[in-house]
C-alpha cells in the first residue's frame, strides 16, 4: 500500500522506531527508557515481518492443502526468536532495576549521576 | 572430506550451554561444586577445540550441517581460520576460572555461584558458538547469547553500581543487537539465504544499492558498539570495570572482541561479493581506529581507579585492532588480527593481576596502592609486563602487533597513521608509568597495602601463567601467526602472500 | 763561516737503552719521594743519585752524538700509525744535556730553598718528573713522542707553578695552564696535519713533509705548529703566562723554567721548521718574514717591558722573553750560522738566567726581598750572591768573555752570513736593553745607598743554595772561555745544523 | 476495506507509541505498552504472520506487561518531571 | 664467513637466567653475589672465545625464531657487536664489584642487582642484534629495565627523573621504531648487513624520513642535542647506575645504533650520495662543544659529568657521521675510550660521595690528600677526556681528527680542539680543587683498621679501570686490544660488498 509513493507501513515502522530511540535516549527513567527500547524492538520485528510478506500468500504454517505462494517462514522464525530475546532482555533489565531501586532508592538517571 | 575431529564441532558449542544449564542442578547441594564443574565443562571444551584447530591445520577450513540439511538451506557450522579463536578463547576460559575459585569469596555469597558460573559458561558457548556459526541469523543469535549473560555478568558481583553499569550497557547492547537483527533481516530479504557463503555469491548477483547498503552499515555500527569504538564507547569503562575481575577480563578481552570478529565476519561476505565500495569504509575504520588509541588514552590519563583505567585502554587496544582492519594491507590485517588474542591475553593479565591486587587490599585506585609491589612482588610483576605489553613495548605480546601493524601502514602508505599508533601507544604508556610507580617506586599510605599478602595459588597460577604468555609470546611472536596468516590470507585473496 | 767539525757521512742511527735510560732515571727520583718508607736523607740521597746519572747518561748521548751515532731507542706503538720513539741527534743531546745540568743545579738549590712540609715531597716529584719529560722532549724521535713529553711537563709543571699555593700563585697557574693547553691542542692539530700530509712523523733532518702537498694545509700546519710551541716560548702576543708564572713559582723551578723549559718552545719551532718541513720548505713557502717579524717583536718588547718591572723576578721572565726571541729570530732566518748561534745561545742561556734566578732566590731565601729597589746594598751583604748576579747579567748583555757573548756573537756573525741586518739591529738592541734592565740591579746592589729602603737581609745563603749558585755562574764563564772546544755546545750546535743545513 | 484497515491500525500504533512516551504515569505507560503490543499483534495477522502474532500476544503483551507491573509495584510508580 | 654459532645468543641470554635468579633467590647476599659474579664471568668468558675468531673475520651468527620471511629474532656477533659486547661485559664485571661496594646497607638490592644483569643482558643484546627488529626489540628493553634503576631512590625527586627519562626514550623508541618499520618497507629487510640494506630506489624523501626517524630515536639515548634533556636529569640514580647508564648500557646503546644505522642501515655509500650524514655531523660537533660548554657551568658532579658524556658521545656520532675509515676507527674505538674513562670518574665520584657526602665541585677542596688514588684515577680519566697523548682519548681524537681531514672536514678538528680545551675547563678546576686547594674542613678520617681511603669493592674497579684507560692508550695495538677489533669492525664497514670479512 503506498502513499505519496511511500510504502506505508515502513513509514511507520521508521515512526515508531524512532519514538522508541526518543525514548531511550531521552528519558531520564529507566522503565520509560526500557519501554522505549521494546517499542523499537517491535518496530524492527514489525519491518522484518512486514519485509517477508508475500502479497496475497498464506502464513507460513503447514496443513494439508496448503500451497504457495506462502510468506516466508525464516523471518517469522527470525521475529520468533527475536521476541524471545526481547523478553529475556527486559526481564534482566528489569531485574537490574529492581536492585538500582534497592540500592539507591531511585530510577532517575538524572538523580543517580548525582549520587556520589 | 572431513577428519574424526570434524564431528565435535556441533559439541564444542553445545558443551558449555548444556554445561551451563546443568550448572545448578550440579552445585545444588555444594555450590562451590559450579567452579569445579564450569572448569572441567571449559577444559573439555578447550580440548575439543584443539582437536578442530588440528583438523583444520591439518586439512584446511571445514564445514558441519546441522540436522543434515544443505548448507544453504540448514543450519550450518563453518570452521575456518577465524574459527581457530575458540582455541585461545577456550584457554583463556580455562585460565580465567581457576582464578575466580577463591576470587569470588569476598565477592559474592556461596548459592550465587552456579548462576555465575552458568552465566560464564553460557557466555564461553555463545562466543564459541559466533565463531563457528557459517549463518547469519545464528551470529545474531549467539550475539544475543553472549550479550545477555555478559549484561548478566557485569551486575552479578556488585549491587547498586553495577546494576546501573551492567543497565547502561544493556541499553546500548540491546540496540546494537537490533541493528544486526535489522541488518540480518536485510540480507536475507535481498538475497533469500542467510548462509554467509551463499549471502555473499547472491548478493553479488543483486549488485549494489542503497538496500545493500544499509545493512552493511547497520551491521558496522552494531559491530562498532560490541567492539566499544571511541564514539560508541561509552557503556564499557563503567562496565568493565565493575565486574568482577575475572568477568572483567572476559568482557575486556574476549567480549569486544564479537564486535571485531563479528565485523571480519561481515566484512568478508561484501569483499567476497563485491558490491559495495569498501574503500571509504576503511578509510573511516582508520580514522576511527586512530581517534580510539587517542581518545582511549586520553581518559585513562586521569583515571585514578585501575580497573578504570584497563578498560580505557581497551578502548585503546581496540582502536589499534581497527585501525589495522582498516588499513587493509596484509601486514596490517595480520597485525591486528593477532592482536584480537593477544589484546585478549594481555587484557587478562592484567585484569586479573588488578583483581588479585584489590581482592587482597581492598583498595582499588593508584594513590591507595602505593608501594603495593613490595607486599605482592609477583601479581606486581604480571601487572608490570601486561602493562609494558598493552604499550606495546618490546620483548612482550603487545609489541609483536603494533609492529605489524605500523609496518602494514606504511606498506599501505599510510605513514601518518604508523605514527599515529606508535606514539598513541607512548601516550598510553604515560598512565602506565604513573601505576608502575604507584606500586613500585612510592611508599605505601595504607597499612594494608603494606602488609598485604600473595594471594592463594589459585589465583596466582593463572596471573603469573598469563604474564609469562605476555613475554614469550612476545619473543615467539611468530606462534599466533601460523593461525592468523592463512586467515587473512584468505579473507583477502586479492593479496599474494 | 764554516763549521768546525766536518763529519764524514751522514750519522747511523744505533738501537741503544741510553735515551731510554735517561728519562727514566729522574722518574726513579719520583718513586723515591713518593714512596711513604724512604727517611729524609735517603730520599734526597735517591733524588741526587738520579739526577747526577741522568747528567751522567745525558754526556755520554752527547758523546755518542759527536761520534756520529743517533742512539734511538722505539718505546712503544700505540696503534699502527702511533709510536713513541727516542732519538738522539746534536740538537737534541745539546738541550739534553742542558735540561739535565741546570735540572741538576735548581735540584740542589731546591733542597735549601723549599721549606720541609707536607708539600715537600709534591715539589720534588713534581720537578723531577718535569725534568724526565723536559728531557724526553729533548730526545723525543718523532713529532708525536715530542708532544706527549712536552704536554706532560706543562701539565705537570702546573703543580710547581702554584707551589706556593698563594691566591696569586695559583691564578699564575691557571692562567698557565690556560695557555698551555691552547699551545698544545695548536701543536696536536699541526702534528695532526703532518700526519694527514705525510703520512709519518718521523723526525729527518731536512724535513720530510713533500713539498707539493696543499700550500694551504702546510701553511697551517706550520702556524699551528708556531703558534702552539711559541706559547710556550713566549713569542709576543702568547707570553701572557711568563710575568706571572715565574714570580710565583719557587725560585729554582723559575730558573728551570726560564732556562729549559721556555726554550723547549723555542726547541719545538727548531724541530718543526728544520726536522718537519726542512730548510727548503720553510723558505718556500714564505713564512720566514713573518717569523722574523714576530721574534724581533718579541725580543724588543720583552725587553722594554722588562726595563718597567719593579719585581726583580718578573723583570727576570721579561727577559726570557726577550731572549727566547732570539731563538725564533734565528730560525726564521734559515742560515746555518745564526741557527748554529741560537742553539749555542739556548744552552748558554739557561745557564745564565739560571744564574740570575737563583740570585733572585737567595734574597728571597735571605730576607723576602723581591723588589730591584730593595736590593740596594746588597752587594756589601751577600757578596758572593752578588757577585754571580753581577756576572750573569753582563753575560746576559754580551759582554766578553762570557758565555752570552759568545752565543751572541755567532747569532749576529750568523746574520750577516744571510744579510740580515734588520736582525742584527734587533740582537743589538736586545743586548742594549738587556743592559738598560740588569745594569741598574747591578748599580743598585753595589752604588746605590741603603738608607731608605729596610733591608732584611743581611747575610750570605748556606751552602746549598749558594753552591749552585755559584756553579751556575762559574759555568758561563767556562761557556765563555771554551766555547770553541770539542765537546761544547758549539760544536754541537754546528753538527746539528750541518744535518739540517745539509752539511753547511 | 483493506487499506484503511491498515491506515487505522498503523495510526493507532504511532498513537499509542507517543502516548507511552508521554505519559508520566509510569502504570499508565505500561498499560498503554500492552495495547501497542496487541495493536501489533493485529497488524501481524494482518500481515499473514499469525504465528509471529500469536507469540507477541502472549510474550509481548502478556509477559512483558507482567514483568513491568511487577517492577513498577517494586520500585515506584511517578516518572519524575 | 659466518658461522651459526649459539654463543651470541647465550651472551645475553646468561645475563637475563642470571637476572631471573637473582629476583628469585636475591635475597640471600651471597646467593645474589655468586650468581651475579657467576654471570658476569661466564658473558666474558664467551664473548672473550668468541675473539679470536672475531679477529680473523669470522661472523657468528644464531637465528634464533623468524617470524616471516625477513622478520625475526635472531644474533650476529660481527666485529662491531663483538667490540660493544665485550667493552660492557667487561664492564659489568667492574660495575657490579662496585655496585656491591657502593650499595652495601641500601635498600631493595635484589631489585637493583637483577635489573643491573637485565641491563646488561639487554646491551648485549644489542650489541649481537642481527637485524634492526632484534636491535629495537633489545633497544627498548633495556629503556625498561633502567627505569628502575633511575628511581631506585624512590624519592619526588627520583620519580619526576624516572618519568623524563621514560619520556625522552620511549618518544625516542617510538621514533626509531617508525624507522624500523620504514626501512623493512623499504628494503624488504632489517638484517644490519654490509653495507647497507636500503638503496636509492626507495626515494630520497623516504630515506630522509628514514634517516631522521632512526636517528632521533637512537639519537635521544645518545643524547646528541637537542635530545639530551633526560641526561643530566636521570643523574639523580645511585651511582653504579649513572655509571652504567653514561658509560656504557643506555648511551652507548644510543651511540651503537647511530652508527648502526649509518654503516649497516643505510651504508656509507648511500649516505654518500645522500648526503644525510654532513647535518648529523654538524649537530654533532655542535653537540660537542655546547654541552662541553655547558659542563664548564655545572657545580654538581655528576651533573658535569653527564654533561660531559652528551659532549663525548656526540664524537662517536660525529665519528660515524664523517663517513672515513678512519673516523670510523675513532668512532668505534671511542666506544670503549669513553666508556672506561667516563666510568672511572663515575665511580670516583660516588665513592667521594659515600666516603665524604660531598656532591658538588666546590666541597671538594683538598679531597686529594684523603683519597689519593681515586683522585689518580680521576686524574688519568679527566686527562684521557682532554685527549692528552699515552691515554685512551687521544687515540680516539687522533683518528677522529685524522678521518675529519680524509672527509675534508677541517672545521671538526677545530671543533675537536675547541672541545678539549673546554674538557680541560671543566676538569681541571676539579683536579686543582682536589690537589691544591687546602681542606676547608678535615675530611672525615679513614675508618680504623683500613688501610686504604676506602672499601676495596670500591677502590678496584676504580684503580682497574683507570688503569685499563692508560692501557688502552698505551697498548691499543696488541691484538686483542680493542683497537684491532675496532679495525675489523671498521674493514667492514667500508669494504666493497662482497669482499668484506
Amino acid at each position: 500500500m503506498l502513499l505519496f509513493g511511500l510504502d506505508l507501513d515502513y513509514v511507520a515502522v521508521v515512526m515508531l522506531f524512532c519514538v522508541g530511540l526518543y525514548m531511550l535516549v531521552a528519558k531520564s527513567n529507566l522503565l520509560k527508557k526500557l519501554l522505549g527500547l521494546n517499542v523499537m524492538e517491535t518496530a524492527v520485528f514489525a519491518f522484518i515481518v512486514t519485509a517477508g510478506m508475500v502479497e496475497g500468500g498464506d502464513p507460513p504454517i503447514m496443513v494439508a492443502g496448503t500451497s504457495a505462494p506462502f510468506a516466508s517462514p525464516i523471518p517469522h522464525a527470525m521475529v520468533l526468536t527475536g521476541i524471545v530475546v526481547a523478553v529475556s532482555v527486559t526481564a534482566v533489565a528489569l531485574a537490574l532495576i529492581v536492585q538500582i531501586h534497592a540500592h539507591f532508592g531511585t530510577i532517575e538517571i538524572d538523580e543517580l549521576k548525582e549520587l556520589p | 572430506m572431513t577428519g574424526p575431529w570434524a564431528e565435535a564441532l556441533p559439541w564444542v558449542i553445545a558443551l558449555p550451554l548444556v554445561g551451563a544449564a546443568l550448572t545448578p542442578a550440579v552445585a545444588v547441594r555444594r555450590p562451590r561444586a559450579a567452579g569445579f564443574w564450569a572448569w572441567g565443562v571449559l577444559l573439555v571444551t578447550a580440548v575439543l577445540a584443539a582437536g578442530l584447530v588440528s583438523e583444520l591445520l591439518a586439512r584446511g577450513p571445514f564445514s558441519y550441517e546441522l540436522g543434515g540439511w544443505p548448507a544453504a538451506y540448514g543450519i550450518e557450522l563453518r570452521f575456518d581460520h577465524f574459527s581457530a579463536w575458540v582455541l585461545p578463547l577456550a584457554l583463556l576460559f580455562v585460565v580465567i576460572v581457576p582464578f575466580s575459585w577463591r576470587y569470588l569469596d569476598h565477592v559474592m555469597p556461596d548459592e550465587r555461584r552456579p548462576p555465575f558460573y552458568a552465566l560464564l559458561l553460557l557466555n564461553a558457548g555463545g562466543m564459541i558458538g559466533f565463531c563457528v556459526t557459517g549463518d547469519l541469523f545464528n551470529l545474531f543469535v549467539f550475539t544475543e547469547v553472549v550479550s545477555l549473560s555478559s549484561y548478566a555478568l557485569v551486575a552479578v558481583g556488585g549491587r547498586g553500581l553495577a546494576a546501573f553499569a551492567a543497565l547502561k550497557y544493556l541499553f546500548i547492547g540491546a540496540v546494537s543487537s537490533l541493528l544486526m537483527l535489522f541488518a540480518t533481516a536485510q540480507l536475507f530479504v535481498l538475497t533469500g539465504s542467510l548462509n554467509m557463503a551463499e549471502v555473499s555469491l547472491r548478493l553479488a548477483e543483486v549488485g549494489g544499492g542503497t538496500a545493500v547498503m544499509v545493512a552493511f552499515a547497520a551491521y558496522a555500527v552494531s559491530f562498532m558498539v560490541k567492539a566499544a569504538m571511541f564514539p560508541v564507547h561509552v557503556w564499557l569503562p563503567d562496565a568493565h570495570a565493575i565486574a568482577p575481575s575475572p568477568v572483567s577480563a572476559v568482557l575486556s578481552g574476549m567480549v569486544v572482541k564479537v564486535g571485531i570478529v563479528g565485523m571480519l565476519r561481515v566484512y568478508q561476505i561484501y569483499y567476497g561479493a563485491e558490491v559495495l565500495e569498501l574503500g571509504a569504509f576503511n578509510l573511516a575504520l582508520v580514522w576511527l581506529g586512530a581517534v580510539s588509541i587517542v581518545m582511549g588514552a586520553f581518559f585513562a590519563i586521569f583515571q585514578d581507579d585501575i580497573k578504570l583505567m584497563l578498560a580505557y585502554s581497551t578502548i585503546s587496544n581496540i582502536g589499534y585492532i581497527v585501525l589495522g582492519l582498516g588499513l587493509a594491507s596484509p601486514y596490517a590485517v595480520i597485525g591486528a588480527s593477532v592482536h584480537v588474542f593477544n589484546h585478549a591475553l594481555i587484557k587478562a593479565t592484567l585484569f586479573l593481576a588488578a583483581g588479585s591486587i584489590i581482592h587482597q587490599t581492598g583498595f582499588r585506585t593508584l594513590s591507595d596502592l602505593r608501594g603495593v609491589a613490595r607486599a605482592m612482588p609477583q601479581t606486581s610483576a604480571a601487572m608490570a609486563i601486561g602493562a609494558v605489553s598493552i604499550v606495546g613495548l618490546p620483548p612482550t605480546a603487545g609489541f609483536v602487533c603494533k609492529w605489524y601493524i605500523a609496518l602494514g601502514a606504511f606498506e599501505a602508505n599510510q605513514a601518518p597513521f604508523g605514527f599515529a599508533l606508535v606514539f598513541g601507544a607512548l601516550f598510553i604508556f604515560i598512565y602506565y608509568i604513573r601505576m608502575l610507580n604507584a606500586f613500585y617506586f612510592q611508599k605505601p599510605v595504607h597499612a594494608a597495602v603494606a602488609q598485604a599478602s600473595e594471594t592463594p595459588w589459585s589465583m596466582r597460577g593463572p596471573v603469573v601463567l598469563l604474564a609469562s604468555l605476555c613475554l614469550i609470546l612476545g619473543v615467539l611472536g611468530g606462534i599466533p601467526l601460523t593461525f592468523v596468516e592463512p586467515a587473512v590470507l584468505d579473507l583477502l585473496p586479492l593479496w599474494g602472500p | 763561516m764554516t763549521p768546525d767539525v766536518a763529519l764524514v757521512g751522514g750519522p747511523v742511527a744505533v738501537s741503544s737503552w741510553w735515551p731510554g735510560v735517561a728519562v727514566a732515571l729522574p722518574l726513579v727520583g719520583v718513586a723515591a719521594v713518593s714512596a711513604g718508607c724512604l727517611t729524609d736523607r735517603w730520599r734526597v740521597v735517591a733524588l741526587v743519585v738520579p739526577a747526577v746519572a741522568a747528567l751522567a747518561v745525558a754526556l755520554v748521548l752527547v758523546g755518542d752524538v759527536l761520534a756520529g751515532r743517533l742512539p734511538e731507542l722505539f718505546v712503544l706503538r700505540m696503534t699502527p700509525t702511533l709510536w713513541m720513539v727516542l732519538r738522539v741527534d746534536a740538537p737534541g743531546a745539546l738541550y739534553g744535556a742542558t735540561v739535565a745540568a741546570l735540572g741538576l743545579l735548581a735540584l740542589v738549590y731546591s733542597f735549601g730553598y723549599v721549606h720541609r712540609g707536607p708539600r715537600w715531597s709534591r715539589y720534588f716529584g713534581f720537578l723531577m718528573a718535569s725534568l724526565a719529560c723536559t728531557l724526553g722532549v729533548a730526545y723525543a724521535g718523532n713529532l708525536l713522542t715530542f708532544l706527549i713529553f712536552y704536554e706532560a711537563f706543562s701539565v705537570l709543571t702546573y703543580a710547581l707553578v702554584v707551589h706556593e699555593q698563594t691566591p696569586a700563585a695559583i691564578r699564575a697557574g691557571a692562567k698557565y695552564i690556560a695557555y698551555i693547553l691552547v699551545g698544545g691542542s695548536l701543536v696536536l692539530a699541526g702534528i695532526l696535519l703532518t700526519y694527514f700530509l705525510a703520512g709519518d712523523l718521523t723526525f729527518v733532518a731536512g724535513g720530510f713533509l713533500a713539498a707539493d702537498a696543499s700550500h694551504g694545509q702546510l701553511l697551517t700546519a706550520f702556524w699551528c705548529f708556531v703558534a702552539g710551541f711559541g706559547v710556550k716560548a713566549a713569542l709576543v702576543p702568547l707570553h701572557g703566562w711568563v710575568p706571572d708564572a715565574h714570580p710565583a713559582a719557587p725560585a729554582p723551578f723559575s730558573a728551570v723554567l726560564s732556562g729549559v723549559m721556555v726554550a723547549a718552545g723555542a726547541f719545538g719551532i727548531m724541530r718543526v721548521a728544520f726536522d718537519v718541513f726542512g730548510v727548503t720548505l720553510v723558505g718556500a713557502l714564505g713564512v720566514a718574514p713573518w717569523l722574523t717579524a714576530i721574534a724581533a717583536v718579541t725580543v724588543l718588547v720583552g725587553a722594554l717591558l722588562a726595563l718597567g718591572q719593579e719585581d726583580l723576578k718578573r723583570r727576570l721572565a721579561y727577559s726570557t722573553i726577550s731572549q727566547m726571541g732570539y731563538l725564533t729570530l734565528a730560525v726564521s732566518l734559515l742560515g746555518a750560522g745564526v741557527t748554529a748561534g741560537a742553539l749555542v745561545h739556548l744552552v748558554h742561556h739557561a745557564f745564565l738566567k739560571g744564574t740570575l734566578f737563583f740570585c733572585a732566590g737567595l734574597w728571597i731565601h735571605a730576607g723576602g726581598v723581591r723588589r730591584v729597589g730593595e736590593l740596594r746594598g746588597m752587594g756589601a751583604r751577600m757578596p758572593l750572591t752578588a757577585a754571580a748576579f753581577t756576572l750573569a747579567a753582563l753575560g746576559m748583555i754580551g759582554v766578553p768573555p762570557l758565555s752570552g757573548f759568545v752565543s751572541k756573537w755567532w747569532l749576529g756573525v750568523g746574520m750577516l752570513e744571510v744579510d740580515a741586518g734588520i736582525a742584527l739591529a734587533v740582537l743589538l738592541a736586545g743586548a742594549l736593553l738587556a743592559a738598560g734592565y740588569l745594569l741598574p740591579v747591578v748599580y743598585a746592589m753595589y752604588f746605590a745607598p741603603s738608607g731608605t729602603v729596610a733591608v732584611r737581609a743581611g747575610r750570605e745563603a748556606p751552602a746549598t743554595l749558594l753552591a749552585p749558585t755559584l756553579a751556575a755562574a762559574a759555568l758561563t764563564i767556562v761557556f765563555g772561555l771554551g766555547s770553541h772546544y770539542a765537546g761544547f755546545p758549539l760544536q754541537l750546535a754546528q753538527v746539528a745544523t750541518a744535518a739540517w743545513f745539509g752539511g753547511g | 476495506m483493506s487499506d484503511l484497515f491498515d491506515i487505522v491500525m498503523l495510526a493507532l500504533l504511532i498513537a499509542t507509541a507517543i502516548t507511552v512516551a508521554r505519559a508520566r504515569d509510569l502504570l499508565a505507560a505500561v498499560v498503554i505498552f500492552s495495547m501497542y503490543s496487541l495493536t501489533m499483534t493485529l497488524v501481524w495477522q494482518h500481515r499473514g504472520a499469525p504465528d509471529v502474532a500469536m507469540t507477541e500476544a502472549a510474550v509481548g503483551a502478556g509477559v512483558t506487561t507482567v514483568l513491568f507491573l511487577i517492577t513498577i509495584a517494586r520500585t515506584t510508580r511517578r516518572e519524575k518531571p | 664467513m659466518e658461522v651459526v654459532d649459539v654463543r651470541p645468543i647465550l651472551a645475553p641470554f646468561v645475563s637475563f637466567l642470571c637476572a631471573g635468579l637473582v629476583f628469585g633467590f636475591g635475597r640471600s647476599i651471597f646467593w645474589r653475589r655468586f650468581f651475579t659474579f657467576l654471570a658476569a664471568f661466564i658473558k666474558v668468558a664467551l664473548v672473550l672465545s668468541m675473539l679470536p675468531g672475531t679477529l680473523q673475520g669470522v661472523v657468528y651468527v644464531y637465528q634464533f625464531v623468524e617470524f616471516t620471511p625477513g622478520i625475526g629474532i635472531g644474533f650476529r656477533a660481527d666485529a662491531y657487536g663483538m667490540f660493544f659486547a665485550l667493552v660492557s661485559s667487561t664492564l659489568w664485571v667492574f660495575t657490579t664489584i662496585y655496585a656491591i661496594g657502593y650499595m652495601r646497607g641500601d635498600r631493595d638490592r635484589v631489585r637493583f642487582f637483577g635489573f643491573f644483569a637485565l641491563c646488561v643482558s639487554t646491551t648485549v643484546g644489542v650489541a649481537f642484534a642481527e637485524n634492526l627488529l632484534t636491535f629495537f626489540l633489545f633497544y627498548e628493553t633495556l629503556t625498561l629495565c633502567t627505569y628502575p634503576l633511575v628511581v631506585h631512590a624512590e624519592t619526588p625527586e627520583a620519580l619526576r627523573a624516572g618519568r623524563i627519562y621514560l619520556t625522552y626514550t620511549l618518544i625516542g623508541g617510538g621514533f626509531a621504531l617508525v624507522g624500523a618499520v620504514m626501512t623493512l618497507n623499504a628494503a624488504g629487510t632489517l638484517t644490519l648487513a654490509q653495507p647497507g640494506i636500503l638503496g636509492l630506489e626507495s626515494g630520497v624523501a623516504t630515506l630522509a624520513v628514514i634517516f631522521l626517524c632512526l636517528i632521533i630515536g637512537f639519537g635521544v639515548k645518545a643524547a646528541i642535542m637537542p635530545l639530551h634533556g633526560w641526561l643530566p636529569i636521570a643523574m639523580v640514580a645511585p651511582t653504579p647506575v649513572s655509571a652504567l647508564l653514561h658509560a656504557v648500557a643506555v648511551v652507548k646503546v644510543g651511540a651503537f645504533g647511530v652508527t648502526r644505522v649509518i654503516y649497516n642501515v643505510f651504508g656509507v655509500e648511500l649516505l654518500q650520495q645522500l648526503g644525510f650524514a654532513t647535518p648529523l655531523a654538524l649537530l654533532a660537533g655542535f653537540t660537542i662543544v655546547a654541552a662541553s660548554t655547558i659542563a664548564l657551568t655545572q657545580d654538581h658532579l655528576k651533573r658535569r659529568l653527564a654533561y660531559s658524556t652528551i659532549s663525548q658521545l656526540s664524537y662517536i656520532v660525529l665519528g660515524a657521521a664523517l663517513l672515513t675509515p678512519l673516523a670510523a676507527t675513532a668512532a668505534v674505538l671511542h666506544i670503549a675510550n669513553q666508556a672506561f674513562a667516563k666510568i672511572t670518574m663515575f665511580f670516583v665520584v660516588g665513592a667521594i660521595t659515600r666516603t665524604t657526602g660531598k656532591k658538588y665541585v666546590s666541597e671538594i677542596d683538598g679531597i686529594a690528600a684523603r683519597m689519593p688514588w681515586s683522585m689518580a684515577a680521576f686524574t688519568i680519566a679527566s686527562l684521557s677526556f682532554v685527549g692528552v697523548p699515552l691515554t685512551a682519548g687521544f687515540i680516539t681524537k687522533w683518528y677522529l681528527a685524522l678521518g675529519a681531514l680524509q672527509a675534508d672536514a677541517w672545521w671538526f678538528v677545530l671543533v675537536l680542539i675547541a672541545s678539549s680545551l673546554l674538557n680541560a675547563g671543566y676538569f681541571f678546576p676539579i683536579l686543582h680543587r682536589a690537589y691544591f686547594r687546602p681542606a676547608k674542613e678535615p675530611w672525615p678520617p679513614l675508618e680504623p683498621g683500613r688501610r686504604f681511603e676506602m672499601p676495596k669493592t670500591l677502590l678496584i674497579p676504580i684503580v682497574i679501570c683507570a688503569a685499563y684507560v692508560l692501557l688502552l692508550g698505551v697498548t691499543a695495538e696488541v691484538p686483542g686490544m680493542p683497537f684491532s677489533v675496532a679495525q675489523v669492525a671498521v674493514e667492514g664497514f667500508f669494504a666493497p660488498p662482497g669482499i668484506g670479512p
